[in-house]
């Protein structure tokens, strides 16, 4: 459906608002999760994007966040745990035309789900997942997550896990995911943003959305949501700018080999032209790669936004394309011939 | 010399050679040749284990059985006429399927020192006195199929591949068959490389020429036609077969093929076969591993397509959580489960029909399925493509069972027309009036499909429990047990399909033979051996395995006792006995290996007459 | 006003609220109270499907209920004595548990519109006549906790918070409980928050002093010990206690605990207690899923720990490969079933039945493995604790069987004494003289256990088959089928381990209910009341499924009809069918909830009487 | 078992050759298969290692490559489809003085098992991988893996397949490896190397080892590892070294942003200094996976080596030094008192 450009939108489709795509159930998350929030913010983009109701499809795997589709009023498959991916893979390959939306948790995405994540990001199919991370297992009461912190205390881990966590921007950019990005439960507007543009993407879009459960992990991400530390503590991804951040948008990010460093732009040692300047599109993906590693070092910014953004053929094209070329070289499949095939004897 | 010719009614032959020696490819000419001659025909494969074994050792020997008549045959037959052995390891592995004073057809070239020790022979057999109870006709393959090659450009190691042909020959000489159809063969498959059309084409004269000249063979034989109903046939492997009848079904309901698998034994064939019908918009996807297939399966019946997935008792094992969430999706799926022998691992490359009670029960919580199994390589056509029709039609996945035996075996089919195949309706509802996902068809208990793309049937589905009719989650009591009920019902609905039980044989006797799956050659032709000797025996081959036949427990009645026959420990036994408190007796062969026709006979004699 | 204190022989309470509400905690209070003053006492938490929901809808009420007695009792209770109910939506989920002129306490300040709506109430069920059948007693309960904690520190919202100890107090005062149990664990509780000691303390207090005082509360009641062999006790829950079985037995064993598992509800609260046991050495993983979580229990049990995974129906479905693996390579494992209600996602935080066929079948091939099944919460330690006995002794996996009835319920546990457990001997072979991996125990048949580190015992095993003796791989069709038979013949040999059946009751008699699992309480009491009024019936719980025990058969033949009451189609049911030929009737509820007394009850009666 | 030093092993163990090695199986390889040289390799070199013959436990999967145990005269474990690593986690969390192998192929660690191998790199558990890649499903018979080259025509993909091959080793990075490294089964002396780096490293090591199916996907390596183009094609990384390579050590490896460029080392323009030099020990991954992604661009030569090795925490200590902590603090388990903790009471 991506290919319908926004100039030949049907009225009928023009005129959704958030009200159509809100389904008729409770929705069961605790107050105050963060999912809300997310829930909220797919309902309002979807009407932006011109594309009938009907063609929306949203699966997910099991947790909190997989029981998005419930209350989404599309069609929608809350199917089993980690198996989203697998199951989205086959409508979209069944039916190109449909929006495909893959619904998961840090969980089921990374923990059960891990083969399929990354099996999906290399094949790319035009599909869009969004993985609500919200660094624990929220659905079966707070056990860590392959996202948890090393040393996190939880019911599963008393005197704290011993595992490193994913990045799972890494992992999607080393699996061969074509577009890239990270957002928060609790910017709605950024929020907005990345979902229209992984719908955009053509390609496997993954976005991973920090949301907050205030049951089981609550604040995990306060750092980079609450107003008091967000602007010293993450970095906005915009392309073709450069890496500044601060809440004087007095800080930049330099490259020094292959290892970045904070510098300050008001101490006159440092212009934003010595910064790095961020490349959503660049074929290479070391950039995006690095970028996504500066999670891990004391000091630095947490990016936000999009980390790369590249168009690849898809999966579902390609085999349509295998299709047609079978159907050009061979002819239309004819049952009777193929039946009939071979070496063939009658007897009367 | 003068060669006599003999008329016989039929003929069981085994190619053995390290499995790059090309016992498949002539076992498969000989085959087809006799096929096209009017014989019917039945072949058995004999892979060996995995991983292709350093040359002249036990391991790596590769079989092919193929048994030809002028009757109609159900089998591969018990034992062999004819043994072409191409070392001592191949003649070490298959000499006891050589049925006293067969003929053994040797290249003594490859019976030096290194080649004995390899398959563990302590002294040369062909020297000693353990063959005198066969035929041995000691050939000098190697040499003369060098001599007869001397003069082409062809390596001495090419020269050396192509010694099949020239064994070919010599049995086309033996069994009076044209090989017109090898040289046709030939020339299609080594269309860009002429030199090796012509060295082929030359061993084999070569070999045929060599029988003709050599006194060693006095006699040829002649093998007239079989009878079979008039049609138009060919001869066709299992797997194939199963292919074919996933792109007729689907091509006959107008729906896309989605196939998702993941490769294994004896199941990828068919994911090979199917990768070659893009052109029927077949979509194959190889996915990352089983659970990954069933998905796309899924997910591609949840759109609106015939998904299917495939794979064989380990894989399948994997995909009971996925094939059980389709069930309370009520999704239309077929799962094709190829067994092979095991448990775990097993011995992939062996068949046996053990997963039965897996396909029944291998999934948590109530979760039935309708479960039907092909007999025959030229069974598995009309078996998969009634899968399809059941799954679409009751709106539920279906499993679909063969097995390696059957998979890899070949035999004559008679081409169905397409437009004699079953209707295939499809329903996807366009009407929003009154739409609920889970408001039932009145008679199959089907719910409405109604694909995503359909204007106003926007609705989500899942596995948690559902409301009946509006299929919202629901965690109420009475909506459970009744769920539960209703999609047993469904199931149990089927058997209004299932046509009634033919019994092969008087419907009241002293013994019913009751079998299923691809024990059915071995158990019909014993039982036909036992009803010509006049013994008061039936047999019952099940195609419906879940539901059973309605009439079954009626049947049944009719008969003082009940065999079951079974490459297992007793499963379908357990069923019987359990549903109809019936004291079934098995059969029960555990070995990797099909049924031979004596043994299901002497159980027979063994019940009829009290001899053990 | 002058109070009356009453004996009663036992009473069933009801805690219903919000799940942040603290019904689970003022239940499990009460239930340790009741317990230490020695009642027999057997609890029944009901959480909310999956999510918190919003406050006061009905989709996130949680109960808890509580029976205590004075006679020995064996279920929850079918019907309660008392109703808390902090809001409508808590009243709405649970009033049908009620009985008739029982007492329903509900804090009326939380039955304004909005919360009247949440629950889906039309008018408001204190003003109309819908309880008219109760005692109702409506308490300010939200502003009498203000009132009583409007001097502490704390803020409205954490005072509203303390509502749940203000009505343990009144039925602590209800039943003459003493409260010094729940003073004791707010101390170990709040240890770091000392203002939410005295908070809760002051409520509590508050509560019990208003029933003293006010006249809606005119009756107390007390309960009397009841009868329990000498001992020491606790209350237990299922789940704890079966971690404390695999604790005791690898202690006992002297082996490393290694329980690799992955989350999922009702097993993860093992996993939980396991992981509090590092200083027993035991290790716990939590692995990326469920097929990980049984890899790490078969590679720590190839090293020689005691490997244990434990899951649910989804997440043992996805495992049936790999237990496969450790069956063919016959090493010990228990692996625990935690069964939830199914199929597919089914109804996770409900109870049921249906995955006896799954533990017996779900696997390719011929996959025999002993199966034991826990039958309540203080029977799941010695249960547990005997599939690792015969893990070990017969190096076999064994499946473990309960549910999440038995998982979450709590009921009083004489405490073994360690030196009374069966002994686990364990024998790592060194010698390395005529070592052969597969060479059998005589009697048990199992193998060496002979683990890495070993010098001179190098072997390798794996899951393809395996020569007899040596452990290489085989493909030997005779080896097959022996290796089968032994494999089969090994479990088999288990039921030299099982005493002999207890019959509660009769031997012979005109019914026998056959049981096995979580439904032993209701079955058990429906079969003690039977027979208190002289009818003609006896009890057999089975803990052993696979093999079944020897004299079973033997046991039936004394029953004119046998009933087996399940949660699910009839699983036990098919299996003894399918062995004895018997025309076993069942008992099959399956709705997420466990038998009620009074259905198997009426279910004996219409069979000894044929009313329907 | 690695924290002996070479200056402690036994005499007895010393004298272990590779004939110790060696099973009295027969080897069912294809005649001329890449995998007889890896066997030979770790024969060979195993005796050097220092610890006794029944502290090794080989741990593989299904496929040609996972038949290695039985031919290795140590303990073996020939397990199921994709799951080695888990079997392989429990032997070493149970007993750490083990040297534990998980002996693979591309499609059972990267296809079945692809997310068992991502969370084994993450554990970090002292455990040694070597991927026989050979970019082809060899014991099922040709089918294409997730290394093969896209449009890859296999009998599962006539018309070629239209799946992104992984990099196993930007997948071993981004998945948090410890120790990764490449080589190939025809450098026989680059191949023990590897294979002793391995083991030396303390925590996962992951070696992903170039083998020829000779069958099914025969020369699929032969530009890196016959005589003729070899040199032209790959670079060798040493730690501390720059990255040089050539026939005739005449080119080089610059950065330029964050790509690699080939400078020629003759013409003069460039000297060993402007070169990358190779640092293994690096903390931060990001040079690593840059040399990753390498072998995808075209005109750049494919490294060879060891691309990281860093030292961490590796689970199963952590969990040892959990077992200790607990012990410390509440005591050596005592069953009786276990048993009997809690609220208990009295009954005469
Ligand atoms: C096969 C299987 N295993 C385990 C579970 C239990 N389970 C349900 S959701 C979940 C994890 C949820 O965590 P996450 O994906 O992070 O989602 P969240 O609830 O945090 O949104 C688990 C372990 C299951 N439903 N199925
Ligand atoms: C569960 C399961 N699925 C599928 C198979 C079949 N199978 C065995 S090995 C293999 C792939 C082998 O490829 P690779 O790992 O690359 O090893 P290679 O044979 O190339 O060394 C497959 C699909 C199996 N044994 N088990
Ligand atoms: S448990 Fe956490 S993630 Fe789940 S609904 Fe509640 S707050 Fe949200
Ligand atoms: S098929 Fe390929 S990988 Fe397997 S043994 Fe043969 S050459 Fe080696
Ligand atoms: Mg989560
Ligand atoms: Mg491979």
């Amino acid at each position: 459906m991506k290919n319908r450009t926004s100039s030949s939108i049907p009225l009928a489709v023009q005129t959704l608002t958030k009200q159509d795509f809100t389904a008729d159930q409770d929705v069961r998350w605790c107050p105050g999760c963060g999912d809300y929030s997310i829930l909220a913010q797919t309902q309002r983009i979807l009407p932006d994007l011109g594309i009938p109701k009907e063609d929306f499809v949203f699966i997910s795997g099991i947790g909190c966040s997989s029981r998005f589709p419930y209350y989404m009023n599309t069609y929608g498959f809350h199917t089993i745990h980690g198996r989203a991916p697998t199951i989205a893979s086959g409508v979209k390959a069944a039916n190109p035309d449909l929006s495909v939306w893959v619904i998961t948790g840090d969980g089921d995405a990374l923990s059960i789900g891990g083969n399929h994540f990354i099996h999906l990001m290399r094949r790319n199919f035009d599909i869009n997942m969004l993985l609500f991370n919200n660094r624990i297992y929220g659905l079966t009461k707070g056990q860590y997550s392959p996202t948890s912190e090393q040393g996190k205390k939880t019911y599963s881990t008393p005197m704290g896990s011993i595992d490193n966590p994913f990045n799972p921007i890494s992992l999607a950019l080393a699996s061969g995911a074509t577009f890239v990005a990270r957002s928060l439960d609790r910017d709605p507007a950024h929020l907005r943003g990345v979902i229209k543009a992984a719908f955009e993407h053509k390609g496997t879009s993954f976005v991973e959305i920090y949301q907050n459960c205030n049951v089981y992990n609550d604040g995990a991400f306060f750092t980079y949501t609450e107003k008091e530390t967000k602007a010293d503590n993450t970095v906005f991804l915009e392309h073709d700018e450069p890496l500044v951040f601060g809440k004087d948008a007095d800080k930049g990010i330099c490259l020094n080999g292959f290892k970045p460093e904070v510098v300050s732009l008001t101490d006159g040692a440092h212009t934003p032209d010595a910064l790095i300047t961020h490349d959503q599109f660049a074929e290479d993906r070391t950039l995006a790669y690095f970028l996504s590693r500066m999670t891990e070092a004391p000091g630095l910014p947490h990016p936000i936004g999009i980390f790369r953004s590249v168009e690849n053929p898809c999966y579902e094209g390609m085999m349509t394309e295998q299709i047609n070329a079978a159907k050009e070289q061979m002819g239309e499949g004819d049952l009777e011939a193929l039946l009939n095939a071979g070496d063939t004897w009658g007897v009367e | 010399m003068k060669k006599q010719k003999q008329l016989i009614e039929e003929a069981t032959i085994m190619f053995a050679s390290d499995s790059g020696g090309g016992s498949q490819i002539i076992g498969t000419q000989m085959t087809e040749a006799s096929a096209i001659a009017g014989n019917d025909v039945a072949t058995l494969p004999d892979y060996p284990a995995e991983i292709r074994a350093p040359a002249g050792s036990l391991a790596g020997i590769s079989g092919f059985q193929l048994r030809f008549s002028s009757l109609t045959i159900h089998t591969p037959g018990d034992i062999c006429d004819v043994l072409v052995a191409m070392n001592p390891a191949a003649l070490k592995v298959n000499i006891d399927k050589l049925k006293p004073n067969g003929v053994l057809i040797v290249d003594i070239d490859n019976f030096a020192q290194r080649n004995l020790r390899l398959a563990g022979y302590n002294s040369n057999p062909l020297e000693d006195d353990s063959l005198t109870r066969f035929q041995v006709i000691p050939v000098e393959l190697t040499r003369l199929t060098r001599e007869a090659l001397k003069d082409t450009d062809l390596t001495q190691r090419e020269i050396d591949r192509c010694k099949n042909f020239y064994a070919l020959g010599m049995v086309c000489w033996m069994y009076n068959r044209p090989m017109d159809y090898a040289f046709q063969w030939l020339k299609e498959k080594f269309a860009t490389k002429p030199q090796y059309i012509e060295a082929n084409t030359l061993a084999l004269k070569a070999g045929n020429i060599y029988c003709e000249a050599t006194e060693q063979f006095a006699t040829s034989y002649e093998i007239k036609p079989a009878k079979f109903a008039p049609g138009k046939y060919r001869n066709i492997e299992g797997n194939m077969a199963t292919a074919l009848g996933l792109v007729a079904a689907s091509q006959k309901a107008g729906l896309q093929l989605v196939y998702g698998s993941y490769p294994i034994t004896p199941a990828s064939t068919i994911l090979h076969e199917l990768a070659r019908y893009r052109n029927f918009g077949v979509k194959t996807m190889q996915m990352e591993d089983e659970i990954a297939a069933v998905g796309v399966a899924i997910g591609a019946a949840f759109s609106g397509a015939l998904g299917v997935t495939g794979s064989s008792g380990p894989g399948i094992a994997l995909k009971a959580e996925a094939i059980n969430l389709a069930m309370i999706a009520e999704l239309p799926l077929v799962v094709c489960n190829i067994q092979r022998a095991g448990p775990s691992t097993g011995m992939p490359t062996k068949t046996e029909q053990a997963d039965l009670l897996q396909m029944f029960y291998g999934r948590n919580g109530e979760s039935p399925l309708p479960i039907i199994a092909t007999s025959r390589p030229s069974d598995c056509f009309e078996t998969v493509y009634e899968a399809c029709r059941i799954a679409i039609k009751y709106m539920t996945p279906v499993i679909f069972m063969s097995d390696l035996y059957v998979a890899f075996g070949a035999e004559p089919w008679l081409i169905p027309k397409v437009s004699d195949l079953p209707a295939i309706d499809v329903d996807f509802p366009t009407d929003t009036d009154g739409f609920e996902p889970y408001l039932r068809e009145e008679v199959t208990l089907a719910r409405p499909w109604a694909i995503p793309g359909t204007p106003g049937l926007e609705h989500r589905i899942g596995g948690l429990e559902k409301a009946d009719i509006s299929g919202n989650v629901s965690y109420d009591p009475d909506n459970h047990e009744q769920m539960v009920h209703l999609r047993a019902e469904k199931v149990a609905r089927i058997v209004e399909d299932i046509p009634p039980t033919e019994i092969f044989g008087e419907s009241r006797a002293e013994l019913l033979v009751l079998s299923w799956g691809g024990t059915y050659g071995a158990v019909r032709t014993a039982v036909e051996h036992k009803q010509a000797e006049g013994e008061s025996v039936s047999h019952v081959h099940l195609r419906y395995l879940n539901p059973l036949p309605k009439d079954l427990g009626e049947v049944m009645k009719g008969f003082k006792r009940v065999l079951i026959p079974e490459l297992n420990l007793g499963q379908l036994r357990q069923l019987i006995r359990a549903e109809y408190l019936i004291d079934a007796i098995g059969l029960n062969k555990i070995q990797g290996q099909p049924f031979h026709i004596f043994e299901v006979e002497s159980k027979i004699n063994e019940l009829l007459r009290g001899d053990v």
